[in-house]
C-alpha cells in the first residue's frame, strides 16, 4: 500500500493509521476536518473514484465519515475516516473534486441532515423536500404515526 | 359499381329521385360495415400474427380463435366514460377522430375491391383521390397534437406531421411514375395494363421507395414513431381514450389494406393470373402483401425522426425521382 | 309515512317498462362482457413485481390470449392498473394521479405483499402499507413477488367479477358507471 | 432575438413510463427534439433498506437483500451473505462457494439476457423484447428447480447454502447452456446486433469517455463497454472465480452498441464459466451451521463484488449485537444513472431511451 503511505508520510500530524481486517483496505483517521478538501486533492493523486461514502451516527458525540476511495487499475482501498461533531454537523463538500460525491453527500444530507458547505446543490435525493426527519439518525423512531402516514399531502 | 348496380335495381320499380336516394343509403351502410369491420378482422390478424412471431398464441379465449377479441375491445371502448385534461381545444380535439375515420371510410368508398366492377362509387382519377386521403393526415396529425394540449401530443404532432409530409412527396412521385407508364389514373386501368408483365419487373426500386413510404406515411411498423410507444407514450393520440381512440384503429389498418391493395394494383398486375379467377388471385396476393407490411412491425425496431427524415430527402426521393425520369424518358422515345 | 302510500296497491310492470328492463340488462351484459374480455392494463410496476408482471405479457404466459393486451400506452386508454412492487410515500400522490386520470370504468389489482399490506417492507418508514389505503382494490395477488400464472389467475378473477357485475362501483345505471 | 427560451420546452420524462425501467424521472428540457438539459430525480421506490437493517437480525435481512435489485436477487444474496461470512470469520464448504459461482453467472446471463430483451422493447421491437423473455424463463425455470422461487429465490443462507442442488440439474442446466448459446448467436444476432435499422439507432450514440467514468464512479458492463479493462471477477477474485477460466469482454467504442455487445459476450462468458464449474465441482457438504440469532462483535467489514451491473459493495458496522449498527449499500447503479446528466445533452428525445436503456440502470437498487 505505498500510496496510502505516501499519503499518510505527507500529512504526518493530521493522519493516523487505524487497523483493518479487510482484504487490501487501508483506514486513516483524520483528525481535523477543516483539511479534509486538502486531503482528499491528494488522495485523488492516487485514487480514481469516490467508491462510497458511510456516515455511521454514534450520539451522542459524532457523525462518523468513512470516504472509501478506490481506483480502476489497482485493487487498494483506501478509508479516510473523519470525526463530525453530533451537535454541528457540517463538513466541507469535496463534490467539485469527486463527481461522485455529488449524490453521496445528497444522500449523506437526505438521512443524516449533515451539512456539505460548497456543495452546490444540496437538496434531499431520496425522499420527497418536505418529508420530515432524518430517518438514519439513531434518535428516528418508525413509529406507527409515520407507518400510517399515506404521503399524499407530500407537495411534487 | 355497386352504386349503379343499386341505381338500376331500384329504378326499375321506384322514381329516380327515391332511387338515387335509397342507393346512396344501401352504399353508405356497405361502406361503413367495411369501414368498421376492417379494423375488427385486421386487428385480429395482426394480433394473431404478432403472437405467432413472437412465440406465444394472441387471443385465444374469446370467441373462436379469438376472433371476437376485437368486438369486445370495441364494445369496451364504447362504454368509457369521455375523460380529457380541462384545456383542450373541444372543436380540435373532437373533430380529429371523427375526420381521420372519414378519410378511411372515404377510401373504401372509391378504391375498387379486387375488380373493376366491385367498387362502391365509381370516380375517375381515383388514384390521385387516394393519395389526397392519405396525404391530409400531417395537418390532422398536427391538428390532434396542438389540440390535446399536451407536451407529448405535440411532440408526437411535430414529429407525424415533418414524417408524412417528407413521405408522401416520394409516395407521390411513385404513383406519377405508374401512371406514367401506364397512361392512366384509374387504378383498374393500371391493374389491366399489367395483364402481360407485371410492373414490378419494370419498377423494383419504385416498389421498395413506395413501400417504405406508404408505411412510413401511414405511421405504421417500424415506423411508428409520431406515437412511439417506448419514448411518447401514445404521442399525439396521448389524451384520446374511449371510442375517440377507436376511430383511430380504423385508420390504422383501413390505411394499411389501401397500401396493401395498391402495391397488388400498381406492381403485382392487379386481378391478373393464370387458372384462378380474377377477384381470387387479387385476394391471395393482397392477403400476403397485407401479411408481409405487418410483420415488417414485429422485426424492425423503430428508426430515429432525423433519421428518418434523412432517408427520405436523401435516398427515397431522389431514387424515386430519377426512376420517374427514367420511366419518362422510356416513354418519350 | 310517504313512502308507504300505494304500498297495498296492484302494481304491475308496463310493456314499456318492461322492454326498457330488458334491454337495460341485455345492454349491460353486452358492456359487461366486452369489459371483461379487454382489459388493457397500466402497467404500473414499480419493483420486482414489475419484473414478474413482463414475464406475464410475453411469451410463456402469454396476457393476450385473455385480451390483456399491454398497450403500454397513456392512462387514458387503459381499463386495469395492475399495481406491483412497493409503493412509497413519494410514489403514493403520482400512484393516485394516474388513477384519476383513467377513464372509467377502471379496475385495480394490487400485486404483491406490498401492495396487500406492506408485506416485507411493512415496518419501513417509507412505503405504503397497502394501496387499500388510498384507491379502491379489485383483485389482490398474493406473493413476493407472485409468479405470472397468479397475474393470469388475477384476471380471469377479475373478468369473472365484470360479468357477473359485482363490481360494487359500476352496478348502478344502464352503463354501469354512474357512480365512477 | 430576445426571447431565447421561446423554442424550449420542459418535459417529465417519468416516473411512469414504459421505457425508464421502473420509476425513474427525468427532467428534460428541450428545444425542438434535441435535449438541452436534464434533471434526474430519483427515490420513487426508496424503502428505506438501509435503516430496515439495523433493525433486523443477520438472517431476516437476507430476503430484502434479495429485492435490493430484483434483477440480479442472487448477487446480492451472495454479497450479504459474504459481508456476514467476513464479519462472523466463517469459511464456507468449496461445494457451497462453487454452487454460489455458478448461481451467481446464472443470475447474471437472466439479468443481461433481460437487458437485450429490454433494449429491443426500448427501440420499439417487441420481438427481441419477448424472445428476451423466453430464453430467460428457460434459467427461471431452473432457478426455481434449484431454490423454490423465480425472481428472489432466497438461496443462499449464511454459511452456505439452504440446499443442495437437486439430481440431474447440471445436465439440465448444460442443455439449456446450447440453447441459449445458439439463440443469442443466431437468432439475435439476425434481429439485433447484425441489423442494420438496430445499428443505426446505437452506434455511435451515448458516447461515455474516460472522464466521465472517473467522474462518475461508474463501474461495469458500462465502463467495459469504453475500454476500462475492470472487472473485480478477475482482479479482485471471490469465490470461486479464480479457479476458472474466462476472459474480461471489453470494447473500445463506449458507445450503446458497445454497451450492448459487452453484454452479449458476457453472455457467452458466463456459459463458459458455468461448463467449467459444472466440470468441476466438488463434493461435499453445502452449510456451516449458523444459529439463527447471533452477535457480531464490533468491527468494520467491507466487501465488493461484481453484480450485472457493476461493483456493488457492503460497508457493515457492528457493535456486538444481534443487528447490524449500519449497514451501507453501494448500488452500482446510483453513480452510473448520475451520468446521464452529461450523456443525454445533445441527444434526440428518441436516444434518450435508448442510451437509458444501454446503462440498465435498476430502480430498486439506485433507491434502496
Amino acid at each position: 500500500m505505498e500510496s496510502s503511505d505516501t499519503i499518510k508520510g505527507r500529512f504526518p500530524t493530521l493522519l493516523s493509521d487505524v487497523v483493518s481486517t479487510n482484504r487490501n483496505e487501508t483506514i486513516i483517521l483524520l483528525s481535523d476536518k477543516t483539511k479534509l478538501k486538502t486531503i482528499v486533492s491528494e488522495i485523488k493523486n492516487h485514487f480514481d473514484i469516490l467508491f462510497m461514502l458511510m456516515v455511521v451516527d454514534r450520539p451522542p458525540k459524532v457523525f462518523e465519515m468513512n470516504y472509501i476511495f478506490t481506483s480502476y487499475s489497482k485493487n487498494d482501498i483506501l478509508t479516510l475516516r473523519v470525526d463530525i461533531e453530533h451537535d454541528d454537523p457540517s463538513v466541507d463538500s469535496i463534490s467539485n473534486l469527486l463527481g461522485s460525491a455529488d449524490w453521496e453527500e445528497r444522500e449523506a444530507y437526505d438521512m443524516f441532515g449533515i451539512d456539505f458547505k460548497g456543495h452546490k446543490d444540496l437538496r434531499r435525493v431520496l425522499l420527497p423536500e418536505d418529508w420530515p426527519g432524518r430517518p438514519l439518525r439513531k434518535d428516528f423512531e418508525v413509529t406507527d404515526e409515520v407507518r400510517n402516514w399515506t404521503g399524499l399531502d407530500l407537495k411534487f | 359499381m355497386i352504386y349503379d348496380f343499386f341505381y338500376d335495381f331500384l329504378a326499375a320499380h321506384f322514381s329516380p329521385l327515391l332511387s338515387t336516394i335509397g342507393s346512396w343509403l344501401i352504399v353508405f351502410i356497405i361502406g361503413g360495415l367495411i369501414t368498421l369491420n376492417v379494423p375488427i378482422f385486421l386487428g385480429w390478424v395482426d394480433r394473431k400474427l404478432s403472437g405467432r412471431i413472437q412465440a406465444r398464441y394472441g387471443p385465444v379465449y374469446t370467441g373462436p380463435f379469438g376472433l371476437l377479441q376485437n368486438v369486445a375491445d370495441v364494445i369496451k371502448l364504447m362504454g368509457k366514460r369521455f375523460l380529457t385534461n380541462q384545456v383542450i381545444d373541444p372543436l380540435i380535439y373532437n373533430i380529429v377522430p371523427i375526420a381521420i375515420a372519414l378519410l378511411g371510410f372515404f377510401m373504401v368508398f372509391i378504391i375498387p375491391w379486387g375488380n373493376a366492377n366491385l367498387v362502391l362509387l365509381y370516380v375517375p382519377f381515383n388514384l390521385l383521390f387516394i393519395y389526397i386521403a392519405l396525404a391530409v393526415s400531417p395537418l390532422l396529425v398536427l391538428l390532434a397534437g396542438w389540440g390535446e394540449n399536451n407536451k407529448y401530443a405535440m411532440l408526437g404532432g411535430f414529429r407525424g406531421a415533418a414524417q408524412i409530409t417528407t413521405y408522401e412527396l416520394s409516395l407521390l412521385i411513385v404513383f406519377i411514375s405508374v401512371a406514367l407508364l401506364s397512361g392512366s389514373y384509374d387504378i383498374t386501368t393500371i391493374a389491366a395494363a399489367q395483364s402481360s408483365v407485371w410492373y414490378v419487373l419494370y419498377l423494383p426500386i419504385t416498389l421498395v421507395v413506395f413501400g417504405i413510404s406508404s408505411l412510413a406515411v401511414i405511421e405504421r411498423g417500424p415506423f411508428d414513431i409520431p406515437e412511439a410507444t417506448q419514448e411518447l407514450q401514445a404521442g399525439w393520440k396521448i389524451e384520446y381514450s374511449g371510442i375517440r381512440y377507436g376511430l383511430f384503429f380504423i385508420a390504422e389498418y383501413v390505411r394499411l389494406l389501401v397500401i396493401s391493395m395498391l402495391i397488388v394494383y400498381l406492381f403485382f398486375g392487379g386481378g391478373n393470373g393464370l387458372f384462378l379467377p380474377n377477384y381470387l388471385w387479387f385476394w391471395i396476393k393482397t392477403s400476403i402483401v397485407t401479411i408481409f407490411m405487418m410483420s415488417l412491425r414485429w422485426v424492425f425496431n423503430r428508426p430515429r425522426i432525423d433519421q428518418l427524415i434523412n432517408i427520405g430527402f436523401n435516398w427515397l426521393l431522389p431514387l424515386a425521382v430519377v426512376n420517374l425520369l427514367i420511366v419518362g424518358a422510356v416513354m418519350f422515345f | 309515512m310517504t313512502e308507504e302510500i300505494g304500498a297495498n296497491d296492484f302494481s304491475y310492470p308496463g310493456l314499456g317498462e318492461m322492454i326498457f328492463m330488458k334491454s337495460e340488462n341485455f345492454i349491460q351484459s353486452v358492456m359487461n362482457w366486452g369489459r371483461s374480455r379487454s382489459l388493457w392494463p397500466l402497467t404500473f410496476g414499480t419493483k420486482c413485481c414489475a419484473m414478474e408482471m413482463i414475464p406475464f405479457g410475453a411469451t410463456k404466459i402469454d396476457a393476450d390470449r385473455t385480451g390483456t393486451l399491454f398497450v403500454g400506452d397513456s392512462p387514458r386508454q387503459a381499463d386495469l392498473v395492475l399495481c406491483s412492487g412497493t409503493i412509497s410515500k413519494k410514489m403514493a400522490r403520482r400512484l393516485l394521479n394516474a388513477y384519476e386520470q383513467m377513464a372509467s370504468p377502471k379496475y385495480v389489482i394490487a400485486v404483491g405483499a406490498c401492495n396487500i399490506s406492506g408485506g416485507l417492507f411493512h415496518d419501513s418508514y417509507n412505503s405504503i402499507e397497502g394501496i387499500d389505503r388510498i384507491m379502491p382494490v379489485d383483485v389482490y395477488i398474493p406473493g413476493c413477488p407472485p409468479r405470472p400464472e397468479m397475474f393470469m389467475d388475477a384476471v380471469l378473477v377479475l373478468q369473472k367479477l365484470i360479468k357477473e357485475n359485482k363490481i360494487k362501483r359500476y352496478q348502478d345505471g344502464i352503463f354501469g358507471h354512474n357512480k365512477g | 432575438m430576445e426571447n431565447k427560451n421561446r423554442n424550449k420546452i420542459t418535459i417529465n420524462i417519468g416516473p411512469v413510463h414504459p421505457s425508464t425501467h421502473g420509476v425513474l424521472k427525468f427532467v428534460v428540457e428541450i428545444d425542438q427534439d434535441t435535449i438541452k438539459k436534464v434533471e434526474p430525480e430519483i427515490g420513487f421506490v426508496h424503502r428505506g433498506v438501509e435503516k430496515m437493517a439495523e433493525m433486523k437480525y443477520f438472517n431476516s435481512f437476507m430476503p430484502i437483500a434479495d429485492k435490493l435489485d430484483y434483477i440480479s436477487a442472487l448477487n446480492w444474496e451472495v454479497l450479504y451473505a459474504t459481508t456476514v461470512e467476513n464479519a462472523l470469520g466463517i469459511t464456507v464448504p468449496p461445494r457451497a462457494i462453487y454452487i454460489r459461482t455458478l448461481m451467481c453467472e446464472m443470475q447474471r446471463m437472466m439479468s443481461h439476457l433481460l437487458f437485450l430483451a429490454h433494449m429491443g422493447e426500448d427501440l420499439g421491437n417487441t420481438t427481441l423484447f419477448m424472445w428476451g423473455f423466453r430464453e430467460r424463463e428457460l434459467l427461471m425455470d431452473l432457478t426455481e428447480e434449484v431454490s423454490g422461487g423465480r425472481l428472489a429465490p432466497m438461496y443462499v443462507s449464511i454459511g452456505g447454502l439452504y440446499y443442495d442442488l437437486p439430481e440431474g440439474f447440471s445436465e439440465r442446466l448444460l442443455s439449456t447452456l446450447n440453447i441459449i448459446e445458439s439463440k443469442v448467436k443466431n437468432e439475435y444476432k439476425a434481429l439485433s446486433y447484425e441489423n442494420g435499422l438496430f445499428k443505426m439507432r446505437m452506434v455511435g450514440v451515448g458516447v461515455i469517455s474516460k472522464e466521465q467514468i472517473v467522474k462518475y464512479g461508474i463501474t461495469g458492463p458500462n465502463i467495459r463497454a469504453s475500454g476500462v479493462k475492470r472487472d473485480i471477477r478477475k482482479d479482485d477474485p471471490y469465490l470461486a472465480y479464480d479457479k476458472v477460466d474466462f476472459d474480461v469482454m471489453t470494447e473500445t467504442a463506449g458507445d450503446c452498441y458497445a454497451r450492448f455487445m459487452v453484454r452479449v459476450n458476457e453472455i457467452l462468458e458466463s456459459i463458459k464459466i458455468i461448463r467449467q464449474i459444472i466440470k468441476d465441482i466438488p463434493s461435499g457438504e453445502v452449510k456451516v451451521k449458523v444459529p439463527w440469532i447471533f452477535k457480531i462483535p464490533p468491527k468494520y467489514t467491507f466487501v465488493r463484488q461484481e453484480t450485472p451491473r457493476g461493483e456493488a459493495a457492503m460497508y457493515m458496522v457492528t457493535n456486538g449485537d444481534q443487528k447490524p449498527y449500519r449497514l451501507k449499500i453501494r448500488a452500482p447503479s446510483f453513480y452510473t444513472i448520475q451520468a446521464v446528466k452529461e450523456l443525454f445533452v445533445g441527444s434526440k428525445v428518441a436516444d434518450l431511451v435508448a442510451i437509458l436503456g444501454s446503462l440498465d440502470p435498476v430502480p430498486g437498487e439506485i433507491d434502496r
